[in-house]
């Protein structure tokens, strides 16, 4: 009622801080500067001088100790694996292999100019050249994404987040949210809803997974093969996955059992610099990933 | 002992999460007693508890840690140590490069010397082994050697064997 | 919580440990090699030098005021002896520094190349600038001491390296301010197209007792306090030769009504060249160092502020040049083209500063005592 | 934030608090997805979307290029900016376009917005837009002086609501400082000519002008220095614009100069402020610490003696004194005017009857810590 009054009356008062509900015009004209200077103008304000500290000054909340233990698994690269790695891939005389590259048309029609490139042959998709082995390009271990995706979450959400909760226990860092992507009628499946959790490890968290996944976890599976001679992606990066029962071997969960009535099986897709599957695979036998089957013919 | 219901109720709310009826009203004043508990049994299923828990732990709330506050000299010395590790590690890091670089410079200069002299073992040495791998018994060091130092009677399994097997 | 306690616990233990409190009297043995190059490179006040090098003693910090304070302080845990050995290493990064620093200088008395050894000299300012970044006294000076009105045997402008940390500084803030304000105001098109600026300009009015401070850019100013001439500080960040180095100081108004062609024109209020700052600290050109240096020539005298009513905020944008030469003009006339007066000249705007005026009660008065008649009164709505 | 934010996931908050009723274990029963079917209720009756069309909008633009236009014309009604404004334009919220200055309409193009078309407003008929980027705007003034100078003395006196209520208050507080200012420097003239009696009328006169604006200068934290410069500065261009009124002439600027600054000099020489910003004969910084020692001794020998005003003694001996910096006073207040003595005078070896006890808490050693003090150590005792 009161609302109706002031409408009546013509006394709308707009609390929005948008310009266009405040009655004017959505045109932005950013008009161009006459100098060289970039203005930050988080620095110019008062507000929350501690956060325009430098990150790596304690004053700063957003400061974190980079060092806080002993990195073995990266002093393990540094020290052995880097050198052996550059050895291993080490070929003389060696030359820049073209990657497949989408192919010019043949020009037999006038439509030709303006048409997209035909496919590269044998491939669907463009693939990168192969660059010759120096010290410049030894294979390293980028990232480990953990992708816990579980079909139990479509009939009920808190599945997705007891998965989270079992990645930030295995990882000790934060997950995100994964939500299903489009609407399948066939797994029952609507797009936007919950459906687990993902985590990229980088740095010392991937280290520390590397080390229980390979010394704690890997040997405790049983009639466990290791990562299969064919899989990857073509271009150096390689993926696994651990089932329900897996998960359990992680000391994490292990130590707590009874509080995981349930646990999740997970993807894990292990990023890499190398450039063939072939030398990604040779990187992660360095970690104590056990490799079976024979590599492809053709692999290099 | 006699106190007002906002107090009381905030007594009890720290305990755990209360349903909304069971927030005391605000007309009349209850008797707290420590201790005791003051509501009645838990409407919130089990599951419904756990998901809590596990929200609760997967939040950044109360993990933050506070913030130190040093003094003007300590931030200067703490700003010195953490100088001090950067230019070690950029020092480390300048180290390694030079030394990798060493080595790719020197496997070069090996081969190039290799061709000239004998090509039939720079034949040999320059083939590209794509089935090698680092064994699986190669282990990243830890800080303690395992009970037993080293397997000397080793044998490794046959690889073609087992993927025959299979 | 454990925390807490083991801090407690380790302090009680320090307590007993030291009664007789050593560490505190203990001399500083850590000394950085450029110590004795100059006084600025050490932190005067001994209670701090202490506190910094050897650690914070049971007394507490003495940057602390009060006793409570100080003796409830607790220093974190292990800091101390990370610091000794971070200490060496930046110490004997430095030491490498200064030799090859030593090396430079062999070079550069050797080289007769004019180009090269404008090369080698900024290489080496560079090297010296590197030498002693690190160094915690040097930043401990830095941070905790005036930097605008800064006393020379603790903030040394003449040392490169407090040259370099007080660029940041700048550059962190005053910098971006005094150019946004020159953009947002229009100052930068209307008098002189862009501006590369390489030194600070503090302005200040010395004769009004109440605004007795530097000015912000873009500051609106009564009448009465601009009535008599500014003050300037000029603080160089590039390595130029200050005994040799000629500058120019120009207040322009380019918002002085113009009837004949409803428009604007641009007025010189003030100009000064031939000024000459002695070396990187004392760079305050005041009317003392007016009166007194007989070199400076005043290119046309100090007209102040005095808007006519109900016209537009004027701005006065002061414009700070490097002059390659010596610069003996004397102007009459207050028309003036900034544009062209630059180009004449070849001078190089190095810095600015802004602010802005606009009719009040006081004008008549100013008006009165500089002679000038009476200003003309416009409708208040513009046509 | 982002993480649980999904819709379902309102229930599992609801049902944490208690809100509703159990709903997973309800939900948990379903097998699949709730699919939405729709069925025909009516039947079809031709479409209802068909037949219906609203009047023109009248778009397009309202003025071409190098039409005259005055501000507040209309150059251009459209939806969306099909056209962006540019020089001289404003934009309504509707995206209509309309002039801010008379003058010439443009259609043009701007190379720092490579695809957006611009209507802009061209001052003169022969310029062009846009004005180069770093040239200096075109600016129009537009606004009109008054002839009439009555009119003209009427709108310069004119005040807003806001100048006209706060007039009285600032012209009371004027008239308070200019009557504090006259009262100091007659008593400057008073104290100048007792110091140097040999000084004329009109030279007493310039001394203490100039004294009083050192003097502020120093009282706003000036150096000593900075605030004798600024003074001495103040008074030439002063002289400067008497010469340029023509109200002396060359000859008489030289002198005067050459007076005056014989006179500053003087005035350096012979006389000084004291703490309390008072003229006295000049003293040297030597003579003054003399002068605080005395003050030192002095303040001790009433702390020894027996009276039971001591405190306020020392208290107005400190006040009241005239050699004594503003941080010297404080140190002095700090260490003789305290309550309570410093644990150097005045610890008692037993507690008795002639003792007092008092407590403190030691953080070294972390407990409170009983002392007793002689009554000496009190000085309001």
């Amino acid at each position: 009622m009161f609302s109706q009054k002031l409408v009546s009356q013509g006394n709308i008062r707009l609390f929005s801080t948008s310009s266009a509900a405040a009655g004017r015009v959505g045109c932005s004209l950013v008009k161009p500067v006459h100098h060289l200077i970039k203005i930050d103008k988080n620095k110019l304000s008062p507000r929350f001088p501690e956060l325009n500290l430098e990150k790596n000054d304690i004053r700063n909340p957003g400061f974190r100790p980079v060092a806080t233990h002993q990195d073995r698994v990266a002093e393990h690269y540094t020290n052995t694996l880097q050198s052996d790695l550059l050895l291993m891939n080490f070929q003389h005389n060696q030359r820049r292999k073209e990657g497949l590259k989408r192919r010019q048309w043949d020009g037999s029609s006038p439509n030709h100019p303006s048409r997209t490139l035909r496919k590269p042959k044998g491939s669907e998709v463009e693939t990168p050249d192969i660059k010759i082995y120096t010290d410049k390009n030894i294979p390293i271990i980028e990232s480990i994404t953990l992708n816990c995706y579980t079909k139990l979450a479509k009939d009920n959400a808190n599945h997705a987040i007891s998965a989270a909760l079992q990645l930030q226990q295995i990882t000790n860092c934060k997950p995100k949210p994964l939500h299903s992507r489009k609407d399948v009628i066939a797994w029952g499946v609507r797009r936007g809803w919950l459906m687990g959790a993902k985590v990229e490890l980088k740095g010392r968290p991937l280290s520390q997974f590397l080390s229980t996944l390979t010394e704690i976890v890997f040997p405790r599976i049983r009639e466990f093969k290791g990562l299969s001679s064919r899989a990857g992606d073509k271009t150096g990066n390689l993926s696994m996955g651990l089932t329900h029962e897996e998960i359990s071997f992680f000391p994490e969960i292990e130590s707590n059992q009874d509080q995981w009535s349930k646990t999740y099986g997970m993807h894990i897709n292990i990023k890499t610099t190398a450039q063939t599957d072939t030398e990604a695979r040779r990187l992660l036998s360095a970690y104590g990933f056990p490799i079976h089957g024979t590599e492809r013919k053709n692999a290099f | 002992m006699l106190r007002s219901s906002a107090k009381s109720s905030i007594q009890t709310l720290s305990r755990g999460f209360l349903s909304a009826e069971q927030i005391p009203s605000k007309s009349g004043p209850i008797q707290f007693v420590r201790g005791k508990r003051t509501k009645k049994v838990s409407s919130i299923s089990p599951q419904t508890q756990k998901i809590i828990t596990q929200l609760s732990v997967l939040s950044a709330r109360k993990k933050v840690p506070r913030v130190l506050k040093l003094s003007n000299e300590d931030l200067v010395r703490h700003d010195a140590v953490q100088r001090a590790w950067g230019v070690y590690q950029k020092d480390k890091r300048i180290k390694n490069k030079s030394d990798l670089a060493k080595q790719y410079e020197a496997m070069n200069n090996a081969m190039t010397d290799l061709k000239s002299t004998n090509r039939e073992l720079y034949d040999l040495a320059n083939v590209r082994e794509v089935n090698k791998k680092f064994p699986l018994e190669f282990r990243i060091p830890t800080h303690f050697p395992p009970n037993k130092v080293w397997y000397y009677d080793y044998v490794p399994k046959d690889e073609t064997k087992t993927t025959k097997e299979n | 919580m454990l925390r807490s306690q083991l801090l407690k616990f380790s302090k009680r233990f320090m307590a007993t440990a030291t009664q007789d409190s050593k560490k505190e009297l203990e001399e500083i043995t850590k000394s950085w090699a450029s110590n004795s190059k100059s006084d600025s490179f050490k932190i005067k006040y001994q209670q701090s030098r202490r506190a910094v090098l050897n650690g914070v003693g049971p007394y507490g910090p003495p940057s602390l005021r009060s006793r409570r304070a100080k003796l409830q302080y607790m220093s974190p845990l292990g800091l101390d002896e990370a610091f000794d050995s971070a200490y060496e290493i930046l110490k004997t990064k430095s030491n490498e520094t200064y030799k090859e620093i030593e090396e430079l200088d062999t070079k550069i008395s050797q080289t007769k190349n004019v180009n090269e050894l404008e090369e080698l000299n900024n290489l080496k300012n560079s090297k010296l600038v590197q030498a002693e970044i690190d160094n915690p006294e040097v930043r401990f000076n830095f941070t905790y001491h005036d930097k605008i009105n800064n006393d020379s045997s603790i903030i040394d402008y003449n040392e490169p390296v407090y040259r370099e940390l007080k660029k940041k500084h700048w550059e962190d803030y005053s910098q971006m301010l005094l150019m946004q304000r020159l953009e947002q105001l229009g100052a930068i098109p209307d008098t002189l197209p862009t501006l590369n600026p390489r030194a600070e300009i503090l302005v200040k009015f010395l004769n009004h007792t109440t605004i007795n401070r530097w000015i912000e850019p873009g500051k609106l100013l009564p009448t009465n306090a601009t009535s008599y001439p500014p003050s300037f500080k000029i603080q160089e960040y590039e390595n130029v030769d200050p005994k040799k180095q000629l500058y120019t100081v120009l207040v322009v108004n380019p918002d002085v009504p113009d009837l004949e062609n409803d428009s604007f024109k641009t007025y010189l209020h003030w100009g000064l060249s031939n000024i000459k700052l002695s070396n990187f600290n004392e760079n305050f050109i005041g009317p003392k160092q007016i009166l007194e240096n007989k070199e400076i020539n005043e290119i046309i005298d100090y007209l102040p502020p005095v808007p006519e009513k109900n016209i537009p905020t004027q701005r006065f944008i002061t414009w700070v040049f490097r002059q390659p030469e010596s610069i003996s003009i004397n102007l009459k006339n207050r028309d003036f083209d900034i544009r062209s007066f630059v180009e004449d000249h070849g001078l190089d705007a190095i810095g600015g500063h802004i602010w802005r005026s606009e009719w009040d009660s006081s004008v008549a008065k100013v008006r009165e005592l500089y002679g000038l008649p009476k200003g003309t009164v416009y409708h208040r709505v513009r046509k | 934030m982002a993480f649980w934010s999904a819709n379902r996931n309102v229930s599992v908050i609801k049902s944490a608090l208690g809100l509703a009723s159990n709903v997973f274990s309800k939900n948990s029963t379903l097998s699949g997805p709730i699919l939405q079917v729709r069925t025909a209720t009516k039947r079809a009756a031709g479409s209802r979307t068909n037949m219906k069309d609203s009047a023109g909008r009248h778009l397009g633009p309202k003025k071409n290029e190098g039409q005259q236009v005055e501000p507040g014309q209309i150059i251009m009604r459209q939806r969306g900016t099909k056209f962006f404004p540019g020089e001289n334009v404003g934009i309504g919220k509707d995206h209509t376009i309309f002039a801010l200055e008379p003058g010439f309409v443009r259609f043009y193009y701007d190379p720092f917005h490579p695809r957006r078309r611009f209507v802009g407003v061209a001052l003169d008929q022969e310029s062009r837009l846009p004005t180069p980027h770093f040239a200096p705007r075109a600016r129009r003034f537009g606004y009109v002086p008054i002839e009439d100078p009555k009119k003209a003395s009427i709108e310069e006196t004119h005040l807003n609501r806001k100048q006209y209520l706060a007039k009285p208050k600032l012209d009371e507080d004027l008239k308070f400082r200019e009557q504090k200012r006259a009262k100091t420097l007659s008593q400057y003239q008073k104290d100048l000519s007792q110091i140097i009696p040999e000084l004329e009328a009109e030279q007493l006169n310039i001394a203490s002008e100039h004294l009083l604006l050192v003097r502020n200068h120093l009282k706003n934290g000036s150096n000593d220095t900075e605030a004798r410069s600024t003074a001495i500065a103040v008074h030439i261009q002063n002289l400067k614009l008497s010469l340029r009124k023509r109200e002396i002439n060359d000859s008489e600027f030289k002198n005067s100069l050459d007076s005056y600054q014989n006179l500053i000099s003087r005035l350096e020489k012979e006389v000084s402020f004291d703490s309390k910003y008072n003229l006295i004969k000049f003293r040297s910084e030597e003579e003054r610490i003399t002068l605080v020692n005395e003050l030192r001794s002095t303040i001790e020998e009433v702390l020894k003696s027996n009276s039971k005003d001591k405190l306020q003694k020392v208290k107005d001996l400190i006040f009241n004194s005239t050699v004594l910096t503003l941080s010297e006073a404080v140190k002095f207040k700090r260490t003789f005017a305290k309550s309570v003595l410093p644990e150097s005078i005045g610890v008692s070896e037993s507690v008795g009857k002639n003792s007092i006890v008092t407590k403190r808490w030691n953080y070294t050693k972390q407990r409170v810590e009983v002392i007793a003090r002689t009554k000496e150590a009190f000085l309001s005792k």
